[in-house]
């Protein structure tokens, strides 16, 4: 069985061990003893609320109780951009138009901006290999939307996902090398090593500070602004049934999508519900429909927050979870739950 | 013998047959009989103006082989440039780009629409033809404009400067207008010349050129490459501008990427090593050291007119001696002013 | 009894005689035959669907049927900024920060933007003084969500309404006086009225093209950007129920928000429901509960758009309309209208 | 009499007490034993070296009264401004608003971070004792720089600035500071220029102030009017630099506001008007018309000395007329050259 919980002080062995899978590409979960004992001991942090929301960095692991493995991970940052600068590129229109002419040209810009500045950020999604089976990349990437749907005064208004942008086979960046490249004269990888060091605001001061038109881009590049890496288009179309969307914004370095919504509008916060723990003896089992979508269930503690997938659902405030679940949950009859379906209604 | 002196109305046929052979291209002479006919009249206007205030006057001086009675040659000069609204050209910026921490500091050039060229004084129209452009009248008609204005500087601006045209190839495709306003004029470089008529001071740029700067890296080599190159056809006026002192590196035109050329009067040698001298009868002192050519100009605005004579160094000396005929052309006599120049 | 409807060819006078009440301060509907047979023109044509989506401006209008007298107006523009370019200030955030000196910076920025060109766009909203009673403001402005909610192919992605900005007691707004008049050289009201005529992108090209920080501004025009005048707060409230949010674009003459929505994310488009006008022999309304919320109705018809408030509610799929309200509706018992409840759920 | 020479080893101790009595401000002498001891270190190696391309070297001058044997003047000149950075100031661009439609047309000043004046050569360190103020000695402090530069065209730039301190009250608080820099620096005016040394090269320059333009309607009132305004204690500068040919209206300082007078060479009346002479042993020549103050250099790098004497126009000569104590002031015997200007 698998369960997405809060992390604990003794998952560092476990997390170096995820960490060591993710090979290049993931800046944010390197293979450092330090760098993830450090990380670990914020997100321990968070959960004990020990320090201020815009600090708080709350990692979730995907557990699998057969063998007390850790299958995955995933994070919330409760700010981003309050220490170091957050840069983005956003994308404005400008429209030259000439009555005279009869000329109407409409333009896109980019704009270096740090407007995303304060927002929370889900990040740090790395689901192991051996796992990548049925909905298991599902209930790791939306265990955050019910953790925010359950604690939402924890969020700023605005939530964000920074997605991996377009690679050439060869893993060059068709935009880096349009744009980047004549500012940083350095090579893209380079750069990304940077970016992991948490460098990104220092490189940041090279990029040019005036509005580009991205018509004066090679054409490869403009090609792929606001266009995903193809492995990340999966993990792309889950944030985007929750609510998420492209606003415009992208990456200074690979031009990969900003996902954003309102955290009001995810649909976790719209449509979760918060359900009771139904006694055996209830007729809750019996009412409910003979087939059901899969629901994602949760406990409603922050400090030992924990969810899993059921195939049980919620009728009427009540929900009948088997003894093995209410386990996994560290919950009993009775308890408050807060469920959500693992998908999308279709006809919405 | 060659003379230069301000345009006259029986000129108006030759500088017909004149624009008839010149090349095309937006910084020569008018083409159509109408423009060149206004063109003279407003020369011809503004020599006889009485100016405080340099501002739509304009200003055009021919060169005249007296033995042919044959016009061989044009240049002109505008008093204020977009007096009627504003000369848009792109500045060429240097943008620092520095990081402490990655100890990284390099520079990345930009060009900005600006309208900093307003009201300089605008040299243009510059054309010699084929026979005499390897000799010292080439010079000479170039710097007349300039030996003009250093000696009414009411006329004119403080700083001058000169568009010469860029880069197209054989079909007219200019590689920096390909690159660079097309992309927001939508059309041909020769079909956006025509639509504008040469002009730079229309609002029409305001409203379809780049409002921010242009990252040079970021455009095609090609583009790149012809960014402040002249066409051939420019490289006579530009040898002799550079060598009056006027510099290129500042500036280059919104359309075609060619140079402007400008200056400070305090920088160009016109200006700042002429010398107001007394004409005494004589030929040439033949008196020790080489003869150079010399530049010389009477003082009256609208009976202007130079020539150029060989010489001794003139410097420290208070009179310049000049031969009777050379007198009658410059309509000067014994004792008079004459501005000399070395060419 | 009040209707909301599509505007008719023979409302050219009603139209007139509501427009010579409008004053001053509303720049799309002046009291001008050739200006308002135009307009109607235009709408009828829309209505019709003779003219291409984004060429179309839908004007509804309450009648009054008791005396056929036209109560209030509003509109809906097909698309802005497609033959003159739509400008707005959008407002980013740039951080200046110095490691060396400990010193972290937000500024805020003014970038001059034709973003919102294509847009949707609500507007012309304008209720008769002596209809300002009940919930008649409320059935005439959210008649436009009902039939974009039945109508949602027509319309951009994005729809907005620009909200009028904050005005001193005098009249003059702080925001003008202290940006654009430095740029204009002339009265706030005279730029309203070249507004009005449809000059605004005239007077655009004069604003200064190179963003802006806000903090160089008198205080006293930072303190009003995205704030609305007073008269108009009431309107905001109404279109923020209804999904629309403020999300930093603002007027660049008086610095008015600018309000949008995703058009999938509207209420009307999330909650309003199909249903059956029930034969009188049902049970609908013996099913229905005892006191109802009011509930907007409107017929499905694009030619002949008609929306009213009922007392009657919806009940699985059938809604029990009088004689009367049918009447108001152009349908009979056994058509389809669409409903969506005239409040937001409180608990939402 | 009072000379101008390079500054020595010696002068420290005199230099210090100078430093005591000079106004506060960034544009003036360093105040510190250990930064005057530096700067002087630094002036005789720049002096000692041979220089190709103009890079971290700066000169110091001193005026010496030679009676006194007292320093009452000091004046500096950094061979290339930011040459282990970047300098910034901010460009006062002029932005043409234009409307065809409207009819409107008019323009507005905007004040842009730049770098252009990265390389050029940078005068600074001027300071003239009271008692000298109102004599010649002060042009000749001033312009003995110059004079030396343009002895030595190789060890410095073609273009020239100098800033002056802007206006400041007696609290130290700076108007245009608190309008422009003091949002993104939060702090006053006095301390930021103390966190950053007075220096204009600094990294956290680009970190802080604004990447977009200010523009200036939209400054408060004493802002605007403090904008390329003096502090008094600069009068004495400004008007000598002005009269040598620099202009102040393009670049200003971007803390204080204060301008940046800048030139090419050519505009400067030092290097388009200084006259290389003979030496010729005599006083000077009281033949037909007035005598003017000229100032009289050698031309030696390493013992450079300049003087200021009364003598009849030298337009024209090939020789002044030295009597020999200045001879001996200036290192230099008959036949021997010098370079004088008039003041």
């Amino acid at each position: 069985m698998l369960v997405v919980r809060a992390i604990h002080e003794g998952d560092l062995d476990g997390l170096f061990n995820l960490a060591s899978q993710v090979g290049t590409g993931m800046t944010t979960l390197k293979a450092d003893m330090k760098m993830l004992g450090d990380r670990l001991a914020t997100a321990c942090a968070s959960f004990a609320e020990t320090i201020p929301p815009e600090e708080r960095d709350y990692l979730f692991v995907m557990e699998d109780t057969a063998n007390h493995r850790l299958a995955g991970v995933c994070a919330i940052k409760g700010a981003v951009g309050l220490t170091e600068p957050f840069y983005n590129y956003r994308i404005g229109t400008l429209v030259h138009s000439s009555r005279e002419l009869n000329v109407f040209t409409k333009m896109e810009t980019l704009y270096l901006s740090n407007d995303l500045t304060g927002s929370s950020e889900l990040c740090s999604l790395f689901l192991h290999p051996d796992y990548r089976v049925g909905h298991n990349g599902k209930l790791l990437s939306k265990s955050r939307f019910l953790f925010i749907a359950q604690f939402p005064h924890l969020f700023t208004e605005k939530i964000i996902a920074e997605m991996r942008g377009y690679q050439a086979e060869d893993g060059s960046s068709p935009f880096y090398e349009g744009l980047g490249r004549h500012f940083f004269k350095m090579d893209f990888h380079h750069v990304d090593d940077l970016t992991a060091l948490g460098k990104k605001s220092f490189i940041a001061e090279l990029m040019p500070r005036q509005p580009l038109y991205i018509a004066y881009l090679p054409q490869d590049a403009q090609d792929v602004v606001g266009a995903v890496h193809k492995s990340t288009a999966p993990a792309r179309r889950l944030l985007e049934q929750e609510g998420m969307h492209y606003e415009g914004y992208v990456d200074i370095f690979d031009a990969g999508p900003v996902l954003q919504a309102r955290v009001s509008e995810l649909r976790a916060l719209r449509d979760s519900e918060l359900a009771i723990i139904a006694p055996d003896d209830d007729m809750v089992h019996a009412c409910a429909p003979a087939t059901t979508e899969p629901t994602l269930v949760s406990n409603t503690t922050l400090r030992d927050f924990r969810m899993i997938i059921t195939e049980a659902a919620s009728v009427n405030g009540s929900i009948d979870l088997s003894a093995a679940e209410q386990q996994l949950l560290h919950c009993a009859t009775g308890a408050t739950v807060r469920t959500l379906p693992l998908n999308v209604k279709k006809n919405q | 013998m060659y003379v230069v002196r301000p345009v006259e109305t029986a000129d108006i046929p030759a500088l017909e047959s004149l624009a008839a052979v010149t090349m095309p291209g937006v910084h020569t002479l008018p083409r159509s009989r109408d423009k060149i006919v206004m063109a003279v009249e407003r020369s011809l206007a503004s020599m006889a103006a009485q100016v405080d205030i340099p501002s739509e006057e304009s200003y055009l001086f021919v060169l005249e082989s007296l033995e042919e009675r044959r016009i061989c040659g044009t240049a002109a000069i505008f008093a204020s440039a977009g007096s009627n609204g504003t000369y848009f050209s792109f500045r060429n910026d240097v943008i620092q780009q520095v990081s402490r921490d990655l100890n990284i500091c390099h520079s990345v050039h930009a060009l900005t629409l600006c309208s900093e060229l307003t009201a300089y004084s605008h040299l243009s129209s510059f054309y010699v033809a084929p026979e005499v452009q390897q000799g010292p009248e080439a010079a000479l008609l170039s710097r007349s404009r300039l030996l003009y204005a250093a000696q009414h500087p009411r006329r004119f601006g403080d700083r001058f400067f000169v568009p010469l045209a860029g880069v197209t190839d054989d079909a007219g495709q200019s590689p920096f207008w390909n690159a660079v306003g097309r992309k927001f004029f939508k059309m041909d470089f020769l079909d956006a010349e025509r639509t504008i008529g040469g002009a730079r001071n229309r609002t029409l740029i305001v409203e379809l050129m780049p409002h921010y700067p242009v990252y040079v890296p970021l455009l095609p080599g090609d583009a790149q490459a012809v960014m402040g190159q002249i066409h051939p056809s420019g490289e006579l006026a530009f040898n002799l501008l550079t060598a009056e002192g006027f510099e290129a590196d500042e500036y280059i035109d919104i359309f075609d990427g060619g140079p402007i050329l400008q200056a400070h009067k305090h920088a160009l040698r016109t200006f700042t090593t002429s010398q107001k001298l007394r004409v005494r009868t004589g030929v040439a002192r033949t008196r020790e050291g080489p003869l150079f050519n010399y530049a010389v100009s009477n003082a009256d605005s609208a009976a202007f007119r130079a020539v150029t004579i060989p010489c001794p160094d003139l410097d420290g000396c208070d009179a310049v001696a000049l031969p009777p005929e050379i007198q009658d052309i410059l309509r000067v006599a014994e004792g008079d002013s004459v501005t000399c120049v070395r060419i």
